[in-house]
């Protein structure tokens, strides 16, 4: 079982490669963000994983952190970064 | 090798990435993020030596970078701070040589 | 087991080369606002490598504070910077300013930085191969002391008890921070938040959360990871949250109280450190059987103060003055 | 009553009371002035009961919270932190006096906390023996040093703050980087448990090097001055004479704690370098000092010059032991009082015609005496001329050179002390004579001409003083273990 939970960790984290692409291409600004955002969320079920194989249950606490911080980051970037949304593609 | 000094060696090439961007980028966001990142370099290396062990990993490294990222985020706080108040007045968030004279 | 040795070294090696990788494209890729979002990447990237090197307690910090207070606070500049272009009708400044910073670079002189630099890299490296395999801390002389810290969680321990003068001296750094910024006097951003209800929503229902997270945080770290710190941070969110939805301080507490506030952390710990020495004692030793509520009183506040200090750090000046603007 | 007073903890009373006046002044903008002086008087009194205590009963320890290295964190006071503390806190009073008439209502109140937290770090980093502790309090120190130059408002003082910040951090970066290296090749941070167990190993050596270099970074050592003279020349006054006299200072005291109680068994060799940029600082220094317009760029480029002297001991220290110690002590500490003096007068001059271009000094001597009076023995400090503080340490520091046979590191103390008089008697000459268009004058507060007058004064009196503070500096000699070595060096 911990096989098995150890190789979706590391087929997430491969995930994680994908959406990194995606931060990278862009093409706007929204997203970039949504990429990251994406991040977040593979990442709090990487920790939820972890948190199994490892027996520790303070995993799920930095999961649950982990979620609702970057909800906060997400209001961050839609408030102070994203006012102009016509205006925000930054082809490149 | 063990994966205590991989991640230690992670955090080397991280702290070293960080000295090459904060001398070579003019932009003060840059120069912010590379000592970040130098920061979390330094860290991981704190901590990572830590797991060469055992046991129970060592809980005095963990105590020390909680203390450092609270101090890092001070200084971030800071230079931001006055990276705005730089651009505010000078129209540019760099550092600029010829003004000093 | 073999495999599962394997897909240890792999996941590990996965989370180095992808920090590395992030680290790089953060700092050296050509547009300010992707290499904020990658350098959020890269705060929670390193969240799972702390939780891979079975720090909880540092991934919680890592994950309040670096990836998510730091993020949010670089995201906020960077609008500011934009912010201020704007103001001066220069829409394209970044994009021109960038573009100087392309020419200014001479890769021959920066070659020149970039090979004592590899040489340090592999001097260190080098260094730190040539430890000894197995690690001389502190953790079995922290383990003695553990009964007598009034806590069962050796971080906490260390934190708030064996060297609680660093965390005492730590709180200041972060209100000496607030203080410096607020002596820049720089004006608050005249850019009101236009009301949103989709927003109002989330933070109706955001805010208690991460208020019940934060007191969970508080209460779980004397036995597991957690603690003042995080649980502020956590706090701290809520604050910045609610000023990203447009709340404001009340003019009528955003003077002397919320200045209380932000002394509170270290002033307790001030008033401890005197009570512990007029008992007769050194600074900062609790006695073992009240320990506990003394570290439960010095926690309370403190995150009280982290938070307040973590909001007003994002804020970027002081509240009191932004009325009369 | 004496008793009493010899039981009070005055080195803890030293870091906390200059925090609560912090915070005080925070809390209690209207009142900052006088709640400022109070601590400042506290602190100097507390100097004063921690030399009885030291005197009467040797090195001061103090395990915080009651736990003993390597868990907890030492608080430790010898000769060498007393003498620090006293110099900090006799500048620290001079300037804060100074400070009430030289800045208006909101500058002080914003002026104040920040130079309050600064006190607090300057003890509490001359008092602490954990290496971790220390990397907190040169955080805390480098901090509230850039927030005061900012407070300056203006683009070259915003521009030098944060240049001065990216030094700061960097600099503590790679201190943390040692102290990281260091804790896990020995598993403490107790610098007198390190000092016991260091030995010659590449992990050892790496973290010398990493640490070594954060603090020439943040003493600003040449050739990693440059952010030095900006950040110095462009601040408020007051401001420039805390940096240059103090903040530089505690950097270069942990260069030196670390050398003597660490490294020094190991590494006496490559002291040979720190000798090596002293000299090209004394010299680079001295002549950018001469080739400047302004007053306070003179000055800021000066303590690059007189930065330079404080590395020649290492070298020296080989052969001649105490004395080159001692001579280095001495002239840090006149230095800190002469450049602090300076700095004010300096102050003095562009309140009083709005500007510092040395060529429009514009009869200043006849119209300012106190002020160029205060200048001149300043002045005297640094060309090394008897019978100053600076005298004598230049005097022990030539003693140490010539006993080794060192004639070159002689020769470029002698050249030092001749440029040092080339750019005071530049100032001084403008200052006697008439400028081609005279400048409108405002009136200097008395006390701010006092207060550097007295300062430049004390930096003379520590030439007489010196059979009262050498004796000082030999309690619980931190030079005694590396005495002990010296038949070892080569």
């Amino acid at each position: 079982m911990e096989t098995f939970y150890l190789a979706l960790v590391f087929f997430l984290l491969l995930n994680l490669g994908a959406g990194m692409w995606r931060v990278l291409q862009g093409p706007t600004a929204a997203d970039r963000m949504m990429a990251a955002q994406l991040f977040g969320t593979t990442s709090v079920a990487v920790l939820l994983l972890l948190g199994q194989v490892e027996g520790d249950s303070a995993l799920h606490d930095v999961a649950l952190v982990f979620a609702l911080l970057a909800a906060v980051t997400a209001v961050a970037f839609v408030r102070r970064a994203w006012s102009e949304p016509e205006k925000e593609h930054d082809s490149k | 090798m063990s994966i205590a000094i991989l991640y230690a060696l992670v955090g080397i090439g991280l702290f070293c990435l960080g000295v090459y961007a904060l001398m070579i980028h003019a932009h003060l966001l840059r120069k912010i993020l590379a000592l970040n990142i130098m920061g979390s370099g330094v860290f991981m290396v704190l901590l990572a030596l830590a797991g060469r062990t055992e046991i129970t990993p060592d809980p005095v490294p963990a105590a020390m970078v909680i203390t450092g990222i609270v101090v890092a985020v001070s200084a971030t706080a800071l230079a931001l701070a006055l990276m705005l108040k730089i651009n505010a007045i000078t129209g540019r968030a760099e550092l600029n040589d010829a003004e000093e004279k | 087991m073999e495999a599962l040795s394997l897909l240890q070294w792999l996941i590990d090696g996965l989370i180095g080369i992808g920090l590395l990788w992030l680290a790089w494209r953060a700092l050296f890729c050509p547009e300010l606002f992707k290499a904020i979002v990658l350098f959020i990447a890269f705060g929670l990237l390193m969240t799972l490598a702390w939780v891979r090197l079975k720090a909880p307690d540092v991934a919680l910090a890592e994950v309040a504070i670096g990836a998510g207070l730091t993020g949010a606070l670089l995201l906020s500049s960077w609008a500011k910077l934009r912010g201020f272009d704007a103001n001066k009708g220069m829409g394209a400044r970044e994009k021109n300013s960038e573009q100087a910073e392309q020419k200014t670079k001479r890769p021959f002189f920066h070659g020149l930085y970039a090979i004592p630099l590899l040489l340090m890299a592999v001097g260190l490296g080098y260094g730190v191969l040539q430890l000894t395999p197995y690690a001389t801390g502190l953790s079995a002389v922290v383990a003695e002391n553990l009964d007598a810290s009034g806590v069962s969680n050796p971080v906490t321990a260390v934190l708030l008890n064996f060297r609680a003068y660093d965390t005492l001296l730590e709180i200041a750094v972060l209100l000496l921070a607030l203080i410096g910024i607020w002596s820049l006097g720089i004006r608050p951003s005249v850019r009101e938040a236009t009301p949103d209800p989709v927003l109002d929503l989330l933070t109706r229902f955001l805010t208690p959360l991460l208020l019940l997270v934060s007191a969970y945080l508080l209460w779980v770290g004397a036995h597991a990871p957690g603690g003042a710190f995080q649980a502020g941070s956590v706090l701290g969110a809520a604050g910045v949250l609610l000023i990203l939805a447009g709340w404001r301080l009340p003019l009528s507490l955003a003077g002397l109280p919320l200045r209380i506030t932000l002394v509170a952390g270290v002033s307790t710990f001030i008033v401890v450190a005197v009570l512990t020495m007029l008992g007769g004692a050194q600074l900062l030793a609790f006695p073992p059987s009240q320990a506990s509520l003394i570290i439960f009183v010095l926690e309370i506040t403190a995150t009280l103060s982290i938070a307040a200090i973590l909001a007003a750090l994002f804020l970027g000046s002081r509240p009191d003055h932004s009325e009369k603007i | 009553m004496g008793d009493f007073l010899l039981t009070i903890p005055w080195a803890v009373v030293l870091i906390l009371l200059p925090l609560v006046g912090a915070i005080a002044c925070f809390l209690w903008p209207k009142k900052v002035n006088q709640l400022g002086l109070i601590t400042l008087g506290g602190v100097f009194l507390s100097v004063v009961g921690l030399g009885a205590w030291l005197l009467e009963n040797g090195v001061y320890h103090h395990a915080v919270g009651g736990w003993n290295a390597p868990l907890g964190i030492q608080l430790y006071a010898d000769g060498l932190s007393l003498v620090m503390l006293g110099i900090t806190a006799l500048v620290g009073v001079a300037v804060s006096v100074y400070a009430t008439a030289y800045f208006d209502r909101s500058q002080s109140e914003r002026f104040w906390p920040l130079w309050l937290f600064l006190l607090t770090a300057l003890n509490a980093l001359f008092l602490s023996a954990d290496i971790f502790n220390l990397y907190v309090t040169l955080e805390l120190l480098g901090l509230s040093a850039v927030a005061l130059v900012a407070l300056g408002g203006g683009k070259a003082a915003l521009n030098g703050a944060m240049r001065y910040l990216l030094a700061s951090l960097l600099g503590s970066l790679l201190f943390l980087f040692g102290v990281a290296l260091l804790y896990h090749t020995y598993g403490s941070l107790d610098l007198a448990m390190l000092s016991e167990q260091v030995e010659s190993t590449p992990t050892v050596w790496m973290a010398l090097g990493l640490m070594s270099a954060g603090l020439l970074l943040k003493t600003a050592l040449f050739p990693l001055h440059f952010w030095l003279p900006p950040a110095h020349a462009s601040a408020f006054s007051p401001i420039s004479a805390l940096l240059s006299a103090l903040v530089v200072k505690a950097s270069f005291y942990l260069l030196l704690r670390l050398w003597l109680e660490i490294f020094w068994p190991i590494s006496g060799s490559v002291a040979g370098l720190f000798g090596v940029l002293g000299v090209m600082a004394i010299l680079w220094g001295s002549l950018q000092a001469l080739r400047q317009t302004r007053v306070k760029m003179l000055v800021a480029y000066s303590t690059v010059a007189q930065i330079g002297y404080l590395f020649l001991a290492f070298p020296l220290a080989m052969g001649a032991g105490v004395t080159a110690w001692n001579a280095v002590i001495y002239l840090a500490i006149s230095h800190a009082l002469a450049k602090a003096a300076m700095f004010m007068a300096a102050g003095n001059l562009l309140r009083f015609g709005g500007h510092d271009r040395i060529a429009d000094l514009d009869q200043l001597a006849q119209r300012l005496p106190l002020t160029i009076a205060a200048f001149a023995l300043a002045g005297v400090s640094f060309i090394g001329l008897p019978p100053s503080g600076g005298f004598i340490g230049k005097w022990l520091l030539l003693e140490a050179a010539l006993m080794q046979g060192r004639w070159d590191l002689a020769v470029v103390m002698v050249l030092g002390g001749i440029l040092a008089a080339m750019y005071i008697f530049k100032v001084l000459g403008y200052a006697f004579t008439e400028a081609s268009k005279p400048s409108k004058v405002k009136t200097v507060p008395v006390r701010m001409e006092w207060a550097a007058l007295l300062l430049a004064s004390g930096a003379i009196l520590l030439g007489f003083l010196a059979p009262l503070i050498l004796p000082l500096l030999a309690i619980g000699t931190p030079f005694d273990a590396f005495s002990g070595n010296e038949e070892i060096m080569p």
